[in-house]
């Protein structure tokens, strides 16, 4: 699971060779994908959450699983997430593999104690006695016009708490290689889902149970230019300002961090390495946002390859606002573009 | 056998789904006219409620949760509070809310996703809707705490659902309500369903009032479809809160006729016979039955007054539709009385980004 | 008036604070000879804690909590299981913990500052001590989850304070032990204070034992100080569980003897007078008469075994004593199956630190 | 409340000049001063938490207050935080000024939700109709030989939080003046209080009443050849590093942050122009840690400042150990040192 012997780069918008029945799928039936083809294989695999069961999921990520693996593979739970999130470590430490579902991001907050106290925990705690083997998986992010607390980008708020993975895919294939690969890790991991791009696109995503690697950064787009780091939503507007800038002669080098924590930072030292330029995209607020840790690895590890100086293109220091105006919160691409530019005309 | 504690959970029905009387009338409806405006007022709420969800199907209101089928308990609420007492709602109590003085094209202004929809004209001091399911209860709780120490002779209301009272916040606070023996009336809404998740895989509670007994607090089961069941549950709570005999767990038995939302399809979940059954027992017919059965109301009259809900919810649908956007920096200007200065510096440049577009 | 629910809560007592049979004791226990190696256990206990208290006392033991008071619950509570059930402590249950295999060195080393304190030899399953006050019942009902979707006949214990049953994670661990009928007991040890508040301020409710109403929970309370009735409360709560009857919420009334931990001083806020009385209803003081009436112990060999226990004891203090602190790199092995790049660079700069000093 | 107007230096070591009544006291013996002062003159404030009242608190902060105001102002909750942040959240909203206390750092996390989506939020959804004036006070961090969860430098999960103030005072003069500030602030303030200094030593601190200003750095200690920032109970350490480097001849620059939200990046700023290097120090881990946020500034702000990489010193990224290997843990006055002069060997 760690960054040294894994494959880093990966063609990002270059389609997956279709596999002879596999047909394109989007994020969220990569989702479902990956749960289906895991608790075939693991029986100890299992998923709750609330309506994650003859409704499939608010987001329909469980649709279907409750009929094909039984009621007590797909446990609809009570309406509480501290419920939730303590019966999951309860059932991790206990020889279980449950994913549990928060139903948005905004409710994950009810779940923190468990997650920081116990599920980062135990096997800390205990010097390895037990352990709590679990996924949460989080529908993140902004920009679908749904109602309050329905928007948020807090993956900020677990990246401080050691113990912890924080992964974030941004494609249907990375959503069904890094589902595996999280249940599969012996660690919890938060699972970040970016909604806005549940149904963007689809892709070719073979079910063949071949896990992708956590604890690296996918390198989505080379360029030698203007290194532009980020994650989850906003790889779809990073690369469309890379495309821009491209127009424009401008070689922008994109990168998908993917796991947030733990980070691989030495693919970034080394785009930065070369490109000289750094852009950090994120949805969330931009004070002490994961960008932050990046901007900072920089500084420390990475100044005198800097031309120019690191450039955040975030949320502002705001609550996303309903959904009248969030598309004026968000990080637009002209943004992502104007800050490649500065950083271009300061070095 | 030594027995430590014995407890009993009354529950409460008047009116019967035939809309004939099942017991004696509390004192208060003897004379049935004064359930006049408030079966007018559940009409109104019924209006609305239709007219919302057409509008959100047309494109020109985000998701909207309904309330048909709620109107009894909703109304029943709101009739029962005073204006200086305080209200938290969750998201769907608009008939406990336009009595308090909450206007239609706040509630619509809200799911049209504008903050100004909680910048209500009515009580200043009643919560905002909350979505975060019963978090609301505990805040109600704090209020319940302000009033009982400033000896004010307020009460706090609390609604949740059947769902939501399996929400942490809920048992937080009617325990803390025990404790502090606090004017909180919380009202548990049962609707048979939270979103997809039915009553019974909530909980092993045969009622949800009994989760009263955990806080010491006094519980009871109404009919919720019974405007006058809830009307009497709710003044003998707040009777209760307001002599200082502290709080009340009501659990409302109602049932939610529409979709838990706009973006939700009730039919992968549940049965068409639950539904159509449950259109037996619903709150309106029963109240329109006894009414037209005391002379008090007619077909006339009804068609009157539904054409005239129909006007006053367009004006509101108007209203809320010519409503302009807030500006940009309405996303600043409401976080700190006193923005920072990174963040007067974010909104200058988000302004400087808008007059670029 | 029509009724929606009626509940009762049993009290179980057997033997009065003086000793006497106050009811027909259970089967079990009409041969008393059953408690003896029980009662040898509570006085192990009792020798433990005085001796970790003097131990602190001394600058050797860091923070510790004693269980003076509560031997009967704990042992009862330790006696009633087996091995293959899952016990989850909240952090002052070593009576509980050594009937399953806990050793007093990890107790130590546990209050001694050192993680390996939690990597039991007992039962590798059980949970470690759980400071986060009540997050434990979760983990039990979590526990009892898996049990019951394995088909396992196993059964999850989790002890709570009384403060502990004012805390959100209890109610949402019989809400859950409810609502998917689990093998689940939950001991709500009330020994009358949470450090400085007293039971009357931590909830309205006339007794904690009814709160498992809330989810529809068997309830009973129990004489905590009573042996034979936590045996007897703890078997049913446990048939129930292991024939698949669900869940149970038993309140254990007991006094905590000594301060909250080895931090407190209790005489800030509890009078002398309280505790004197607590005396009189001491656990071991009446089983020691209760027994010795029986004549199945005397004095003699309550000196002989006084001695053997300090002897014991002190074997377990001096191992805990001459335990080394761990390595530096103690504090970054056991945080990830597989260390990460960077944790592995913090670790080994860790240790060059550590080389230079 | 604002950085611009506010005074930002203050002689750190110093001895503030003896009023003729007021004797020396310890910062918890501050808190509860101001805790008393506040009281008295604004009848709305009032005290709630677990064993606040008769007991006066585990750390006594608030020992005779009960006494004094009577069990009205000074409440003892039910056990629970969750209870306790929505209690207080609730009592903000209606009129009263709530100071609740989380009786240690690791029992902050139930309280979250009710921080994160309502307190911070009320006068943004409601545009201002419903406001959350309180205060959470947290003893804050390592050092004390206290049990699990009883030590945790746990500021960061709050920072990226839109709305929220996060606040923590290093003396007793700081903790006096900042806490009556917090009080008086109309928006919700985390006030978060190094409970290893708690006790550490004593400054006389007038009982005037006088606030100090929140959302501004406080400078220690001019220097000119390093800036040291730091914040909490590290202020000692990092002082004495900068008494070490003088012996040898450095002169370091010390920044106490003392409101990390909103940051008073300006002062910072200004001290790293004239000392060309940055070391942070912190008790809480490294990774997304709030010194990621300084150190990203830095890149994006102070790039052609820096004369070296920026340096932190920071607890390692794992939980902090039970007491016999916390002090290994914490960021030491040599791990201070050298940084400081690795920067300036960088140079
Ligand atoms: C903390 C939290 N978790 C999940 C949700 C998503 N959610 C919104 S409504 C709802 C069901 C509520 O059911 P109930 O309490 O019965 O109220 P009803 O909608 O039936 O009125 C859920 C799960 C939420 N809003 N808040
Ligand atoms: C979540 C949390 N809040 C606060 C504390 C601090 N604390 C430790 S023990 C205790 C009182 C517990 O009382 P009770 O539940 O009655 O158990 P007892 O100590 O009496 O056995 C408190 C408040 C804690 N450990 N966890
Ligand atoms: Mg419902
Ligand atoms: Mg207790």
């Amino acid at each position: 699971m760690n960054a040294e012997n894994a494959p880093k780069t990966l063609a990002g918008g270059a389609p997956a060779a279709p596999a002879a029945v596999a047909p394109a799928i989007t994020l969220i039936e990569a989702i479902t994908q990956a749960l289906a083809y895991e608790m075939r294989q693991d029986p100890t695999v299992l998923v709750l959450g609330e309506d994650v069961g003859v409704n499939g999921g608010v987001f329909r990520a469980t649709a279907g699983l409750q009929q094909q693996f039984g009621p007590e593979r797909v446990l609809d739970t009570p309406l509480d997430e501290t419920t939730i999130a303590g019966l999951t470590v309860g059932l991790a430490a206990q020889g279980m593999k449950p994913v549990a579902e928060s139903q948005f991001d905004g409710f994950v907050y009810p779940m923190v104690d468990h997650i920081v106290c116990h599920a980062a925990r135990f096997r800390y705690r205990t010097r390895g006695r037990l352990t709590c083997p679990m996924v949460l998986r989080v529908p993140w992010g902004g920009g679908i016009r749904a109602p309050e607390h329905h928007s948020e980008a807090n993956e900020a708020i677990f990246t401080n708490v050691p113990g912890l993975r924080v992964v974030m895919p941004s494609s249907p294939a990375r959503a069904y290689g890094m589902l595996l690969a999280a249940i599969r890790d012996p660690d919890p991991v938060i699972f970040m889902e970016p909604k806005r791009i549940y149904r963007q696109y689809k892709e070719v995503v073979p079910d063949d149970g071949e896990a992708l690697p956590l604890d690296v950064c996918y390198v989505l787009r080379d360029g030698s230019d203007v290194t532009l780091v980020t994650w989850g939503a906003q790889v779809k507007e990073t690369l469309e300002a890379a495309d821009r800038l491209a127009a424009e002669g401008i070689g922008a080098e994109v990168i998908d961090v993917a796991t947030l924590k733990p980070l691989d930072f030495a693919t970034i030292a080394e785009s930065v390495a070369k490109t000289g330029r750094c852009v950090i995209v994120h949805e969330a607020p931009k004070t002490a946002g994961f960008g932050a840790e990046i901007a900072a690895r920089l500084a420390e590890e990475s100044m005198y390859d800097l031309l120019a100086p690191v450039e955040r293109v975030t949320g502002y220091d705001t609550h996303i606002p309903l959904f009248r105006l969030e598309m004026k919160y968000l990080p637009s691409v002209e943004r992502i573009v104007a800050a490649a530019k500065r950083t271009l005309a300061a070095g | 056998m030594t027995v430590a504690a014995t407890f009993e959970i009354e529950y409460l029905q008047y009116l019967g789904p035939d809309g004939a009387p099942v017991a004696d009338l509390p004192p208060a409806f003897r004379d049935a006219k004064a359930l006049l405006p408030l079966f007018k007022q559940m009409l109104f709420v019924r209006t609305f409620d239709s007219k919302a969800i057409a509008l959100q199907r047309t494109g020109k209101l985000g998701t909207y949760a309904s309330c048909l089928g709620h109107e009894a308990t909703h109304v029943g609420i709101g009739a029962s509070m005073r204006p200086e007492d305080v209200f938290a709602p969750s998201y769907r109590e608009y008939g406990a809310q336009f009595m308090r003085g909450v206007r239609p094209r706040e509630v619509l202004l809200y799911w049209g996703g504008d903050e100004r929809g909680n910048d209500f004209a009515g009580p200043k001091h009643d919560f905002a809707w909350c979505v975060p399911i019963s978090t609301q209860c505990l805040h109600a709780a704090g209020a319940a705490l302000a009033f009982k120490l400033r000896k004010e002779p307020r009460l706090a209301v609390a609604c949740c659902g059947d769902g939501g009272s399996s929400k942490t916040d809920f048992y937080a606070a009617l325990n803390s309500a025990g404790a502090y023996q606090l004017p909180l009336v919380l009202c548990v809404i049962n609707n048979g369903w939270a979103i997809s998740v039915p009553r019974s895989a909530q909980t092993g509670a045969k009622t949800l009032a009994q989760k009263g007994l955990a806080g010491g607090l006094h519980c009871l089961q109404v009919d919720g479809n019974d405007l006058i069941a809830v009307l009497e549950g709710m003044r003998r709570a707040a009777e209760r809160a307001r002599s200082g005999e502290g709080g009340s767990v009501i659990e409302f038995l109602t049932y939610r006729l529409h979709d838990h939302t706009t973006a939700d399809d009730a039919r992968r979940y549940r049965s068409e016979d639950e539904v159509k059954a449950a259109w037996t027992r619903e709150p309106i017919a029963r109240l329109r039955t006894y009414l037209t059965a005391q002379g008090l109301w007619s077909e006339a009259e009804e068609k009157a007054w539904a054409e005239e809900c129909g006007k006053r919810v367009d004006e509101e649908i108007n209203a809320y539709l010519e409503t302009p956007v807030q500006p940009v920096e309405a996303m600043f200007d409401y976080l700190y009385a006193d923005p920072p200065p990174d963040l007067r510096a974010q909104r200058a440049a988000a302004l400087a980004q808008e007059a670029r577009r």
